[in-house]
């Protein structure tokens, strides 16, 4: 056991795996020589050399694309997109291609990709630093999507995502890499390394995909969070007095629906928490499905907290991240139905 | 190539005859993918466009299990999943077909820099039309190519054509595409994609670079797509009906069967005799893939294997999902 | 008054509007000279020029490109892409760009292109050429869009989409180009010329964005659909013989909550019908809003029906596509609860 | 360049004081943004990266509202929207920024392609940096701009790095940026970009091209990023961190000067009243914008203005939550 923050833990994944499986490579924009712009690389080409851990070209459609042809040769390749929202130039790579190799060839092809990505704000990037694209991922068939909230699940999910033989996207919640952070900016973090869930084992181990995991026991209310959301989660509950039940889902897709409707159906309300704009966001997904299952256990609509449908701001963050106070305001809107 | 050409008018009948929703025919082209099968070696991947069947039949796959795949049937491998054409045969070096333009051509690199990274000497030929050259994945795969030196090789098929564009769409008529690879570093050959003979001569040169790990190579062929786009395409609203028989550059098979006739190594009665027997052979094989079923009897691939192959296993939701189709009323 | 396909009342919305305004352009691939695979652009070049009504080469990604630098200096851009399934390596153009231009200049810069696209299957066109990816746009804040069902509506809302200031993508279900689809491929189409919906004016006028169009009052059942699937709503209607309401929402976004809040609280129970595939689809966001907006008058949970969670299939097209009897067993299943 | 380098100077310390969250230097690069600045018309558009703030120096745009836009102030045009440096003026022909690289090339031959579409004589001018080069975008710009003869210049501004990646990352290695024009047919000039009449030279050159409709010019502007990429890089971690003192290609100011001494036109105590003089104007333009506040004193953009110019109208949905926003406890 050592203490990590979490970019440690991705990076700790990242070097079991290059160490047990030659077919593992990494590579992306200034993830070789410098280790990357979060640090998720730093040390791993020294000690397995450029072959194995390089830099590419500043063309996340060429990084996916190579990618697809590295897999379809059999090795696992993990792509780092520097942050999520410039994943869009390599989408065409992703649905078109990696999503659908196994299908199009009956299986004789695949795309066993892992493509890390860093999502979310609070870090004053504005538009272009700051976006959680993860629901457009779930609604393409093919991929799988997988978001860490703790160094722990980071590493074991991050080395079950390269085993995986589906192509995954990784998204990590950049606010998390050094901290827990709980939605309240004015507030210090708790820096992993000193934080009980930053204990991260250094050998081998193995989060399993699609298993959600319950973060708070509670008999009010249902929260479906994720990343960054979990924290906000349970500030929330800890300001509100609420008695929630939140659960962090860990794997978008393939998702946990027996854990979310177990907990629904005994609390009988749900608040489903993301920083992704609204519309069409993964919480869409959530609240229907939630609907369509536990329908008749249901006291209050389903309440969706997430970003507006705006562009993610710089100066406003505040106002635009879902903070304790709405995801709060929630909690008490349906526990008053 | 005459095996390739005949093929091709057998599956565009079959397709009038609504055996099949769709066709598209390698008609003048032929020469490229039949001098990439035989040059390149058992292990290297070719990363074929839906104009390069001809490699699948120079390297004597079975042309029934094509033809399965053409009916869709219970027969194809790809469970009728795909449309038409659109073949997948690892065991013969060629890489699942795409209907997306150009997203091939990278991979192709990909899969060159993973064999170069194994330390396996395999290297990847990559092909693509010279409309789709303006995708964002040929400088993709140029860029890559050229900073990772990779074992490829990098084939853009100028048929002129892209369904209605002449070549000058696509920027061709300010410079060659061979000259596209001189930005890039990477070495470049035009070469007349209707001379077999010249075809087998480039890929060998291109092949044996690549081999040696001398990097990549660019080869633009200079062809004329004969025939319509496709079975879904009409070619006389956008050129003069009759273009095609000037045979820009010539008909390859003819002019290798004359160049063979002038050595004195060929006859006319030879080249009969072999399309008759060739002709037999397919409409044995098309009578063959039939029985297994058609677009137009109806019997295709189940509708059970729809599920499969989306992920390694099958998810939950999926399986679900699978239910409510089969438990319809 | 003219009887059109709904191509050809496409093609008539773009000549009026090449010929109203000096600023509209209209190009993509086989646009110019040939007039379009799909012939909505058949005869424009010759009566407006190639200066106007142009060939691109064959890069969805720089179609879009020069689309919004068009925009900015201030033509109105009517880029086609072929198909919906090519639409992706166009896509950071359109969420990176075209969608924030507004946003992140303040209003001095501006992308009022209108992004035609056909989507949906039935023709046999497998997976590249039959997909539905609305929902992407959806989820995309900065975007319009659009999917017309009738001729009629194909003219009027292209024109206003055109006129809009807004990037609008303007989705056109290709199995109704001819005439509409009922869900049944057994039976013949009734092409739009003999169809009332197929009566077009030739001049100019708007169908405004924003407003859905109630085409089948009923009293027990909402169902919410778009493009063909309007037309398998009233086939499974009919054959149900449930008295249902149907309700075409004609833009996605903004959507028209009004329409639908009033429509479900008079039945009380809604079915959702989409092609495209399930999970994160536009039903989702639909369901979640039913939810919020309903609850108290939800007597049934909310059921979507939807393509699979695959990619399409070529020779099993219709045990993909969402026919009348899918619609129909949706419709049985919220009456009995 | 001395005004643009002293402006650097002084938000770089702005950043470090809290005043703003991050902030790009220009340094060593100045020519390129300046010299552009006053050899293209005043309708003509720019289409810059986030390194070209001379343009709007040179323009004489007012000093004060680029700061007010570094400070997210409540007098910043954008609103706080945007991340510092990434300015939008239309009216000095200066294109909204994105923070995606390489975006806007092809916007910029786009611009170009509808200002010849109407019949205008102004020119658009793209910038992108080396290692951006890889990404589609430039493509497509090259390829659009070639088939459609867009009266634009196209400016790859190689600074050497790409954050911690050496320009042969990008394909710097086997050929230079400027070759890649040519296998699209575009004429392409390479330059010293850090001397200043030689940018004012080539950007002439160019401009009366693309005036002329002559059709598209790359330039490829050799010089080097003698800063750090940005106030969030530490270059020590990848390069010598003596490696900026060799300026490569030589200070661009310091040339100018020397140049100007030599002939007589100029003075080493012209040059210091120069600094000092500019000094005191940045100095009075900092003051003024941080008298309108800075995000370290929290007088930021107002949240309100979060919801508009998502659309031109704010639609239902944006209302109820801006109304949601607004009503929270
Ligand atoms: C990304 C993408 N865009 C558009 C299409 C539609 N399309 C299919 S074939 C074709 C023309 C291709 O021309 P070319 O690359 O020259 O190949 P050829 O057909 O001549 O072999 C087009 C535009 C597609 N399949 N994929
Ligand atoms: C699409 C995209 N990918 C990655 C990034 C992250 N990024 C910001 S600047 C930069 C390096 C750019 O180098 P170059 O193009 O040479 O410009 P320079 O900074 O040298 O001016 C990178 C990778 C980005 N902003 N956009
Ligand atoms: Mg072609
Ligand atoms: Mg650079």
């Amino acid at each position: 056991m050592t203490a990590m923050t979490m970019n440690v833990a991705i990076r700790s994944a990242l070097d079991n795996m290059l160490e047990r499986d030659r077919q593992v490579v990494v590579f992306g924009e200034d993830v070789g020589f410098f280790g990357g712009v979060f640090r998720c690389t730093d040390g791993l080409q020294a000690k397995y050399g450029a072959t194995r851990v390089f830099d590419t070209p500043i063309a996340e459609g060429g990084i996916i694309g190579v990618a697809v042809g590295m897999g379809a040769y059999g090795l696992r390749p993990v792509p780092e997109i520097q942050f999520a929202d410039y994943v869009y130039p390599g989408l065409d790579q992703l649905i078109s291609e990696a999503a659908r190799l196994r299908y199009r060839s009956g299986a004789e092809f695949t795309a066993p990709l892992t493509v890390r990505m860093p999502s979310g704000g609070g870090i004053h990037g504005g538009q272009t630093h700051s976006q959680s694209p993860e629901a457009l991922f779930t609604h393409v068939c093919g991929l799988k999507t997988v978001i860490p909230s703790t160094p722990y699940d980071a590493k074991g999910l991050l080395i079950a995502a390269v085993e995986d033989d589906d192509p995954v996207i990784f998204i990590e919640p950049k606010r998390l890499y050094n901290g827990p952070f709980d939605g309240h900016p004015d507030r210090p973090i708790v820096p992993w390394t000193d934080h009980p869930m930053g204990d991260v084992p250094d050998d081998y181990y193995t989060v399993p995909l699609g298993v959600a995991s319950v973060r708070r026991y509670g008999a009010d209310v249902t929260v479906l969070a994720y990343g960054t959301m979990v924290y906000v989660a349970e500030a929330a509950a800890a300001e509100s007095g609420i008695d929630a039940e939140i659960i962090d889902l860990r794997t978008l897709l393939p998702l946990d629906t027996d854990a979310i409707v177990g907990s629904v159906e005994k609390t009988g309300r749900c608040v489903i928490v993301h920083e992704a704009t609204r519309t069409s966001g993964y919480g869409a997904e959530l609240a229907a499905t939630v609907q369509e299952l536990c329908f008749y256990h249901l006291e209050a609509p389903v309440q969706r907290v997430t970003g507006w449908d705006t562009p993610y701001p710089h100066a406003q963050e505040w106002d635009y991240f879902p903070g304790p106070a709405r995801v709060g305001a929630a909690l008490r809107t349906v526990m008053a139905e | 190539m005459v095996t390739t050409r005949l093929y091709d008018d057998r599956m565009l009948k079959s397709q009038r005859q609504g055996k099949t929703s769709f066709y598209v025919r390698s008609t003048g082209e032929e020469a490229i993918a039949v001098g990439h099968a035989l040059e390149l070696g058992p292990r290297d991947m070719f990363f074929p466009t839906y104009r390069q069947q001809g490699w699948l039949i120079a390297r004597e796959w079975p042309m029934v299990d094509m033809m399965c795949q053409i009916f869709s049937n219970e027969m194809d491998r790809l469970h009728g999943r795909q449309m038409p054409v659109m073949y997948s045969a690892k065991a013969a070096g060629f890489f699942t077909i795409s209907g997306n333009l150009g997203t091939q051509f990278v991979q192709a690199v990909g899969w060159a820099m993973a064999a170069a990274i194994s330390g396996d000497t395999a290297i990847a030929a990559g092909v693509i039309g010279e409309g789709a050259t303006a995708e964002a994945d040929f400088h993709h795969a140029l860029t890559f190519a050229a900073t990772y030196q990779a074992p490829v090789i990098l084939n853009v098929v100028n048929n002129q054509w892209a369904i209605s564009s002449f070549q000058g769409i696509a920027g061709g008529g300010s410079a060659t595409f061979a000259a596209r690879a001189i930005g890039y570093g990477i070495p470049a050959l035009r070469v007349d994609g209707n001379d077999y003979l010249a075809v087998v001569a480039a890929v060998r040169w291109a092949r044996e670079r690549a081999r040696r790990n001398d990097g990549p190579t660019l080869i633009e062929w200079v062809t004329y797509r004969a025939s319509a786009h496709s079975t879904s395409d009409d070619p006389s609203k956008y050129r003069p009906v009759d273009e095609w028989k000037a045979w820009p550059l010539g008909d390859p098979i003819d002019r290798l069967a004359s160049h063979l006739e002038t050595r004195g190594d060929w006859s006319a009665e030879q080249q009969d005799a072999l399309e008759s027997d060739v002709k037999k052979s397919v409409r044995a094989a098309a009578k063959e893939a039939e029985g297994f079923g058609t677009l137009l009897d109806g019997h295709v691939a189940g509708r059970r294997s729809l599920f499969e192959d989306v992920f390694k296993e099958i998810p939950p939701h999926l399986r679900r999902q699978r239910d409510e189709m089969e438990n319809l009323p």
